[in-house]
């Protein structure tokens, strides 16, 4: 068991049928995320991020679906669960925290309502050790327990995201998966958010999926970090290896473009052009048209993720091992 | 609170408008109401027959102004008039005797409609694309375009008197008196069979629809990808996550469309005997029964707002965000 | 605060106060979007606005774009009183001046017109064309202008076929149609990906030095505001609380607001173990108490800031700042 | 970037309307309204009989010599139910582009006005919504005099409050997007935007009001002329089940004096249905992808189910 | 047929009847208000008149009373009451209570229903079983008035603070049903009179009516075998009603319904004329009318206008002269072209003013024979070159246009009293006339004739049936050659019958009363005349 990671994903790819034709939000993405690791995936708006996530557990709607690939968690392959095992596999394994706080919440039903939910579901426990154990997870977040029987829309954007995470740590999962779980919330309010989540990594030694936009978030607490572009991991290293050393022009650029507060000003690069259209994707490198130094092999062959280094891999021709 | 309050003061404005327009109306239309009512008699009656019962029904001139406040005054009290077609019973009364079984179709009619339908529309909703899905909806569309007073036409002809398994009108059987035995009920309860089904055909439909276009919508929402993340049952996520969220837009329209079944019911009434309003309304329409047909506008009016009024106290709470406005 | 000039600033902005009207017919509440905010913008400066979601930012904007009439207050265009001078709705003459961007690219330009059609409507109202052939000369000018090329081919696109960011220099090439000497830009970039931001950033400043355009820039993002803006403002709950030049507002705070701001702000590789100096909340915009808005929330707070709201103070080095840590000295502005 | 989610669901119904692709429903709705137009159009030049006259025999069934039969009184059931298609789809459509145009005259103004004249408008609007609409169209045309105009105006009385209130809805949902903004910044006069900027934009919203309220009026019109509160002396689908329903049409076992005209009232309201849905469909990209997907799966033999499908046989 | 005609009730006797349509009953058996506000068979069946007319046989019944005689002067009527009637309570029935109804009648103009207190001068007992009418003129047909009127009983009725308004649910009187054994409103029953003064008689248990809101449910229930005895229109009544059950289902249609007629506006133009208004009743198609409009049931009309119950009085020479009731387009263009309204090159016939000539035929909504024969009337016209068009008007409308002279051509009823006097009076005589505008209870078609007065007072002070018979002639004569207006066909009485349980209900082999259910008073010579079946 020991050998096995926690979770290795194979060639993963998903798919969206829209009524104009298929898009390929995910494309063949490999990647293993060992015990006790922070894995960030980082890439901007529309990269896939969050359909990688979801497909984790199959919990993608429709129009999604996978159509390649394999999810071995702990050894076992989610994609190939049938539906009661795969009940039984979600939240007991693997949580989620959503992008959007409001809306992960069902608006009719208490906050209490809604962690109990899962304790009974699965662990069969009785009410009253439910309701106990909820008013235990919300303490644990810096919550008051009396605001079990709130309605998400009485709580602030931070707390219902404490909550969340709360949700998230009812069965005491091996890994969380946290997509963007800061993204709606205010400055202040996300540092206290994030600093929550930091304190309770630290103390309860948590396996998480961080996914988020923001660098200089992921920067602070992956140990390694995934760019996504345009639904294919285009680079992979641990974190301080990708800043200080970024090998795919996507992962220099997007670090470019990054202002800060403090010291000297220079002018920003940016990236040049915009993502491309998932649905009329050209042949070969995906970042092509967007890369100065794209070559005429660019153009025809698609760059495949190879190990660059130690540990460190990306998905581009102009970088050789 | 302030919302179930607005919402009051809505109802309250929309009677005293159905009250103004059932005083105006008559008075704006051609002719005189007064002698029309008793055009009924055909000529047999005598003229001083006829200005003794003009006077007897308070057919008083008057400028209009005092005549809307006399109006205003008799309906506070309850006075509704006296009826033309009933002469001489009140038309208080002659309301009373059909309320109660138009209250008792519609509602039944229009509850099990609204249940099924939205448990139909869950369904289809959730298995999208479905034979369920492919079949159920068209064909209920397909129901629900026939004029209800037709489809309950068609339903008394097959099953009431060509295969003559169901009663072919009226509340209860006439060999029963009212009362709350065993056979009594179970005499309402198959009286009530063709025409609430009539209604529950034409109307089922629409309910499905919209409900499996909310659901459609919820079932995209994050807190219901949540709910399938968090391991729960199909079931589950479908009554208490998905059904309970979609079903709150559908409630505000089961208000609007209280009116709109009633309409329906009103000339399946009439289809079935149905001792109801319905039946009387056309019969006060079609015997000038100006009284009569004022009183069965206002009463249904009135009861379609206590509905909505009912309807909006249901969305607050069913709805945790009105709550608190 | 401004030093007796010869020329008046381009705009300068007097105890602007906006409330709205919230509730029912028969017991109204008032929501103080914006209490008393006075600030100027000189030629060619580009003054950077930043401040927490709801704060009030967009309300200063629409009020200066006169989008919506202000509760008090005055709006000096060039030392004119212009909502004095044009009672009710803004003049062509005044829109030909003061121009405005909007936050999402998306739902700025109509779906229903070309982006020609979007950039001619200016031109047209405010007779910069005469002849069809100018006019199309002018809208690809314009499209060449903002980097979108090529020009005729841009023109004539739906915005639904362009990218957000190209929207949004859609949108900034509208507001130079008319050659506007301001521009209020309402979070331009927020809702673009961060390897897209810089052009438009870009295209701001270069606009700033080559046309001598003033920028107004709103945004909740502390580090682009530095990027692009001479001067920063800082609001809080309708209030501003702090005003200076960029560099010297980020390197020594001085209203416990912007050094709460600043110290949340997630850095390349900081922590989040570290505490910050004032806990979160909400401020009550509707029908709020007296005294500072900050007060629930500050470390520094004292019984005064729960009496009286502070007036803003003016500094050394432009900075003012509006907080009863810093006591007036004497009255800057007289009312 | 917390709106980036709007603006994806924004792109993606943009991409939608890239592609106006008829749908199968709306299809089929065209081509049922187009026969029972061409019949109400040319129908009467075609149809045997004077609908009014007195040909044969009553109550014949269905023959050669009467497609349809007689009715009780011995006229063409074929010829009067082209003759009511004529009739009945020129009051449903009139009366259904006024209740259109009044509703979108009082939503438009309501919605962009705003304040009093709002509050004063939504108000009337919601009044008229909530009061039942047939026993009042009962008791209007029962003192109204009968004909085509009085029912033209129970109608539209009684059934423009729903379209205003759509349409005030969605004006103004339109009205606080930033283009609307952006045009008066721009120095747009009002009456230009409302009527260049916001109307184009609501064209479907228009349509499916236009559909609703046709699909009510010619319902409502043919209960009333059911009741016998139309114009008795004119061929309508009204009148023709009216006078079926006189004949006793059920007690004789004459079926087909009333299910030609019942079934042309339901295939025209489906129809209209399956055009409005398919409107819907349109402007709803997620209703569409849906049932594109839906049908993707179903082509592949699996049903949609609780967890994101795997389906491997493709790419 | 099925499960629930199988499981038909066992009548027990009590005869069900189909007569009023009402969606739900209300309680009122007050038999001095009009017909329609109470429930049948309130004024001939619980309450009874003096005596009762026999349409069909054309004569008078004894029934309260046993006999009337006119005093020398035509001016007294001299009234002997049955002896041995009694009160549904026991008391006696006296001629107090016969002065008593007739003193309410003075006193509640609202229920004098008849105007009888127009003629009358007093009301007098002269014994316990006597009484004297006396009259203000000579007025021979107000007979049927006083005679018909229902007589309640003066120890209850003193008491009755407004006869107007009382609804009188537990009635007492002479009739020979008078006790409410259920009422509900969708049906109530009757039980019999155990004291009524017909020894035996009424075989019947009892009445029963169940509320049938229209036609439909009417003939839908006779056709099922619910109804025993039904007085409602049934279509094609052979086909759907008899062929179900030959042995049982009967029906009885004379023609005794009042003649249904077209008025011409004869205070306006082209109408005025005799030859325009004789042209039209020649352009319609009478054979077409009596089949399309109403089944084949009755036949055209003849120029006196005079319905069978009127059989007796019908000459046949003056129906001849009417050679106008044909149809005849020929002739009837020629008449218009006669009276000067020639056709245009259009084809359509020009009025005085050169505008084409428009007369359009004014109808009830709702009353579907009638738009059928007004469509098959404006049909004729058109085809005669007159612009015309069937306007079905609410009944109201449609009422106080007829009665103040607000149409051209209209389509009316006619009187069916017991002599054709009221039925010319009111057809002919200047009594009744007003002019245009202000409304008139009968001419409305604005027709006097002072011939036409002289004969009608002589009417009134008839000596006897034969001066009745010959003045009557000379009226139709008159008719036939002025057509004040168009007759088309006589309206049949309708009655249905289910003869499963019960017998004895009249019909053409024996005729013994109107049949329909509705026609009081001769109904209570039916009530008392059927029997259950074997008893
Ligand atoms: N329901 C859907 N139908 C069609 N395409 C979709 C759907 N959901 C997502 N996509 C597309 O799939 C791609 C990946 O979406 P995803 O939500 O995974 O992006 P993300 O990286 O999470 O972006 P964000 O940072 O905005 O959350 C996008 O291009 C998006 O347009
Ligand atoms: N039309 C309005 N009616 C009532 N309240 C309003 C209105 N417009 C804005 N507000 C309120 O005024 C306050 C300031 O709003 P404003 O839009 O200026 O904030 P902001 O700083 O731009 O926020 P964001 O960063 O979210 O855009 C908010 O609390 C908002 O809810
Ligand atoms: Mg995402
Ligand atoms: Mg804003």
């Amino acid at each position: 068991m020991a050998d096995v990671p926690l979770l290795a994903v194979e060639d993963l790819v998903v798919e969206y049928m829209t009524p104009s034709g298929p898009v390929r939000a995910v494309d063949a993405v490999s990647f293993v995320l060992a015990r006790g690791e922070v894995l960030g995936l980082v890439g901007e708006s529309g990269s896939g991020k969050s359909t990688v996530a979801q497909a984790l557990a199959r919990i993608l709607g429709p129009p999604a679906m996978i159509t390649a690939g394999r999810v071995l968690f702990e050894g076992s392959d989610v994609l190939a669960m049938h539906e009661d095992d795969l009940r039984r596999f979600r939240w007991r394994k693997m949580s989620f925290v959503l992008q959007s706080a409001m809306n992960a919440l069902c608006p009719v039903l208490t906050i209490g309502e809604q962690i109990i939910d899962v304790l009974v579901t699965h662990e069969r426990t009785s009410a009253r050790a439910a309701r106990e154990r909820a008013a235990h997870l919300l303490e644990l977040v810096g919550i008051d327990p009396a605001r079990l029987t709130s309605h998400p829309h009485e709580l602030s954007g931070g707390m219902r995201q404490r909550v969340g995470i709360a949700l998230a740590l009812a069965l005491d999962p091996p890994l969380i998966v946290m997509d963007e779980p800061t993204t709606a919330l205010d400055v202040v309010v996300q540092h206290e958010v994030l600093s929550k989540i930091a304190e309770l990594k630290e103390k309860l030694g948590l396996s998480v999926l961080f996914i988020t936009h923001d660098m200089s978030i992921v920067s602070q607490f992956a140990t390694r970090i995934g760019v996504l572009y345009a639904g294919r991991l285009v680079e992979m290293a641990p974190t301080r290896e990708l800043f200080r050393a970024p090998r795919h022009p996507y992962t220099k650029g997007l670090l470019g473009s990054f202002v800060s507060l403090h010291g000297p000003r220079r002018r920003l690069a940016g990236i040049p052009g915009s993502p491309p259209d998932l649905r009329r994707l050209p042949a070969g490198c995906a970042f092509r048209a967007r890369c100065a130094e794209a070559t005429a092999r660019c153009a025809t062959e698609a760059p495949v993720l190879r190990g660059i280094g130690e540990d460190h891999s990306t998905a581009c021709h102009l970088v050789s091992p | 609170m302030r919302y179930l309050l607005r919402q009051l003061g809505l109802y309250i404005l929309a009677a005293w408008a159905s009250l103004t327009l059932n005083f105006i109306v008559p008075r704006l239309a051609p002719g005189d109401p007064a002698s029309a009512m008793f055009a009924r008699y055909k000529g047999q009656l005598q003229p001083e027959a006829l200005a003794a019962l003009r006077e007897a029904f308070g057919f008083t001139g008057g400028p209009l102004h005092e005549q809307y406040a006399a109006y205003l005054v008799h309906l506070f009290r309850g006075d509704l008039g006296v009826s033309v077609a009933y002469f001489p019973a009140k038309v208080t009364d002659v309301l009373a005797m059909g309320l109660g079984w138009t209250a008792l179709l519609t509602g039944s009619s229009v509850v099990v409609a609204f249940a099924l339908g939205s448990l139909l529309g869950v369904i289809a909703a959730w298995r999208r694309g479905g034979a369920f899905d492919a079949t159920l909806p068209p064909l209920l569309v397909f129901l629900g375009a026939f004029p209800y007073f037709w489809l309950a036409m068609m339903l008394l002809y097959g099953f009431g008197f060509t295969l003559d398994v169901l009663p072919l009108r009226h509340a209860y059987a006439d060999t029963l008196a009212p009362s709350m035995s065993v056979s009594f009920v179970a005499s309402v309860v198959e009286h009530l069979l063709l025409p609430a089904t009539s209604i529950v055909l034409a109307s089922v439909g629409g309910w499905m629809l919209s409900m499996r276009s909310s659901m459609i919508g919820v079932l995209a929402e994050d807190y219901v990808t949540m709910a399938h993340a968090k391991g729960l049952s199909p079931l589950r996520i479908m009554f208490h996550y998905a059904a309970r969220n979609a079903l709150l837009p559908n409630v505000t329209g089961f208000g609007m469309a209280l009116g709109f079944v009633l309409g329906g019911s009103l000339l399946t009434e009439i289809v079935f005997s149905y001792p109801g309003q319905g039946y009387l309304l056309v019969q006060a329409v079609r015997s000038q029964d100006y009284p009569l047909m004022q009183g069965i506008f206002l009463t249904i009016t009135m009861a379609v707002l206590a509905a909505n009024f009912l309807v909006d106290v249901l969305y607050v709470w069913l709805d945790p965000r009105t709550r608190g406005r | 605060m401004s030093e007796p000039d010869q020329t008046p600033p381009l705009l300068d902005v007097q105890q602007l106060g906006k409330l709205y009207r919230v509730g029912g017919w028969l017991r109204p509440k008032h929501l103080r979007a914006l209490h008393d905010a006075s600030f100027t913008l000189g030629h060619g400066e580009i003054l950077a606005l930043v401040g927490e979601s709801g704060s009030g930012k967009s309300t200063i904007a629409r009020l200066c774009v006169r989008l919506e009439a202000p509760t008090s207050g005055r709006i000096l265009l060039d030392g004119r009183d212009v909502l004095h001078e044009e009672r009710g709705h803004a003049t062509l003459a005044y829109r030909r001046r003061v121009q405005m961007i909007f936050q999402d690219p998306f739902g700025s330009l109509n779906p229903a017109r070309t982006i020609g059609q979007h950039l001619e409507r200016p031109l047209l109202l405010h007779d910069k064309a005469k002849t069809r052939a100018d006019l199309s000369a002018r809208v690809h000018a314009l499209l060449d202008t903002v980097g979108l090329v090529p020009a005729p081919e841009v023109a004539a696109k739906y915005p639904q076929e362009l990218s957000g960011g190209q929207r949004q220099r859609v949108a900034i090439a509208r507001a130079l149609a008319v050659e506007p000497d301001l521009i209020l830009a309402d979070e331009p970039v927020s809702m673009l990906d961060v390897s897209i931001r810089a052009d438009v950033l870009n295209l701001m400043l270069d606009l700033k030095e080559k046309r001598g355009i003033s920028f107004l820039y709103i945004t909740h993002d502390l580090a682009s505001a530095r990027y692009v803006a001479d001067r920063m403002m800082v609001m809080y709950a309708g209030h501003i609380v702090e005003a200076g030049p960029s560099d010297a507002l980020l390197e020594k705070p001085l209203h416990p607001y912007t050094n709460l701001l600043l110290s949340a702000v997630p850095e390349l590789e900081g922590s989040f173990a570290r505490g910050l100096p004032a806990r979160s909340g909400a401020p009550a915009l509707v029908d709020p108490p007296p005294g500072c808005p900050f007060a629930a929330r500050c470390p520094d707070v004292t019984d005064i800031c729960r009496r009286e709201t502070p007036r803003p103070v003016s500094l050394d080095e432009g900075r003012v700042v509006r907080c009863h840590l810093y006591p007036e000295p004497s009255r800057t502005r007289s009312e | 970037m917390a709106r980036s989610a709007d603006a994806r669901t924004l792109r993606a119904g943009e991409r939608a309307m890239q592609t106006p692709k008829i749908p199968r429903k709306a299809a089929a709705g065209l081509v049922i309204l187009g026969v029972f137009f061409l019949m109400a159009l040319v129908g009467p030049l075609v149809a045997p009989h004077d609908p009014m006259a007195f040909v044969d025999i009553p109550l014949q069934p269905p023959s050669r010599v009467h497609l349809l039969g007689t009715t009780g009184q011995g006229q063409d059931v074929w010829s009067q139910t082209i003759a009511g298609a004529r009739s009945s789809l020129l009051v449903g459509f009139v009366a259904g582009l006024m209740m259109t145009t009044i509703g979108a005259i009082v939503g438009a103004v309501a919605g962009t006005f705003g304040g009093l004249v709002d509050d004063v408008l939504s108000l009337l609007t919601n009044v008229s919504l909530v009061i039942p609409a047939l026993p009042l169209a009962v008791v209007l045309a029962a003192y109204l005099p009968a004909g085509t105009r009085a029912l033209l105006v129970v109608l539209v009385t009684t059934g423009w409050a729903w379209n205003a209130r759509v349409v005030r809805a969605q004006v103004l949902s339109l009205r606080n997007k930033d283009f609307v903004a952006a045009a008066i910044v721009t120095g747009e006069s009002r009456l230009h935007i409302v009527f260049r900027e916001i109307l184009p934009n609501m064209t479907s919203v228009l349509a499916s009001c236009f559909i609703s309220a046709t699909v009510y009026a010619i319902g409502a019109q043919v209960g009333l002329e059911f009741l016998g509160l139309g114009d008795m002396s004119l061929v309508t689908w009204g009148t023709n089940l009216y006078w079926a329903s006189n004949d006793a049409a059920l007690l004789t076992g004459a079926w087909w004096t009333l299910v030609p005209t019942g079934l042309s009232v339901a295939l025209v309201g489906t129809a209209l249905v399956l055009v409005s849905f398919s409107l819907d469909e349109i402007t709803n990209p997620r209703l569409r992808a849906v049932s594109a997907s839906a049908r993707a799966l179903a082509a592949r033999g699996i049903r949609m189910g609780a967890s994101t499908p795997v389906v491997r046989d493709h790419g | 047929s099925g499960r629930r005609g199988a499981a038909r009730r066992d009548p027990g006797g009590v005869l069900t009847v189909s007569t009023e349509q009402q969606a739900s009953w209300v309680r009122n058996f007050n038999p001095l208000l009009a017909p329609g506000n109470i429930r049948w068979p309130t004024r001939a069946g619980i309450y009874e008149p003096l005596f009762i007319y026999d349409t069909m046989g054309g004569k008078v019944v004894p029934w309260l009373s046993s006999g009337f005689s006119w005093g020398p002067d035509k001016r007294t009527l001299h009234c002997t009451l049955r002896p041995g009637v009694t009160w549904s309570d026991g008391q006696p029935f006296t001629a107090d209570d016969v002065v008593f109804t007739f003193e309410i009648l003075q006193r509640h103009k609202a229920l004098d229903l008849f105007g009888v207190w127009s003629f009358l001068d007093d009301v007098r007992a002269t014994g316990p079983d006597a009484l004297v009418f006396s009259l203000n003129k000579q007025y021979v047909p107000g007979l049927v008035y006083l005679g018909h009127q229902p007589i309640v009983p003066r120890h209850v009725w003193r008491d009755v603070p407004d006869p107007v308004t009382f609804t009188n649910e537990r009635p007492v009187a002479t009739g020979p049903f008078t006790e409410i054994t259920v009422f509900q409103n969708q049906v109530y029953e009757l039980g019999r009179n155990p004291r009524y003064w017909q020894p035996g008689k009424p075989a019947l248990r009892g009445l029963r009516f169940p509320a049938y809101p229209g036609n439909d449910q009417a003939t839908l229930a006779l056709l099922h075998g619910e109804v025993d005895w039904a007085g409602n229109f049934v279509p094609d009544v052979e086909r759907i009603f008899v062929a179900r059950d030959p042995a049982h289902h009967h029906y009885w249609f004379p023609l005794v319904g009042g003649t249904v007629m077209l008025y011409p506006n004869a205070a306006r133009a082209p109408l005025s004329d005799e030859r325009v208004r004789k042209a039209i009743s020649m352009s319609i198609d009478r054979a077409l009318l009596v089949k399309v409009a109403m089944y084949g049931y009755t036949r055209a009309a003849d120029a006196t206008g005079l319905h069978d119950g009127y059989a007796r009085f019908r000459s046949p020479e003056a129906a001849a002269a009417g050679d106008w009731i044909s149809h005849d387009m020929e002739r009837a263009g020629k008449l218009l072209d006669e009276a000067g309204y020639p056709r245009r090159a259009d084809g359509l016939r020009a009025s005085a003013d050169g505008a084409p000539l428009t007369l359009d035929v004014h109808v009830v909504t709702g009353w579907s024979d009638w738009i059928r024969a007004a469509q098959i009337i404006a049909q004729g016209l058109r085809a005669l070159g007159v612009t015309s068009a069937a306007r079905a008007y609410d009944f109201s409308a449609f009422f106080e246009k007829l009665q103040k002279g607000a149409f051209d051509l209209s389509l009316g009823w006619s009187s069916d009293e017991p002599t054709p006097y009221h039925f010319y009076r009111d057809l002919m005589g200047t009594a009744t006339l007003r002019p245009l505008g202000e409304p008139a209870a009968r001419n409305w078609h604005r027709f006097g004739s002072e011939e036409a007065d002289a004969l009608l007072a002589a009417f009134e002070g008839a000596a006897d049936e034969h001066e009745e018979m010959r003045l009557s002639h000379a009226l139709e004569r008159l008719f036939a050659t002025r057509a004040p207006v168009i007759p088309l066909f006589p309206n049949p009485s309708w009655a249905a019958f289910n003869t499963r349980h019960f017998e004895g209900f009249p019909s053409a082999q024996d005729p013994y009363a109107k049949p329909s259910p509705y026609s009081a008073p001769e109904c209570l010579l039916v009530l008392t005349r059927i029997t259950p079946r074997g008893a």
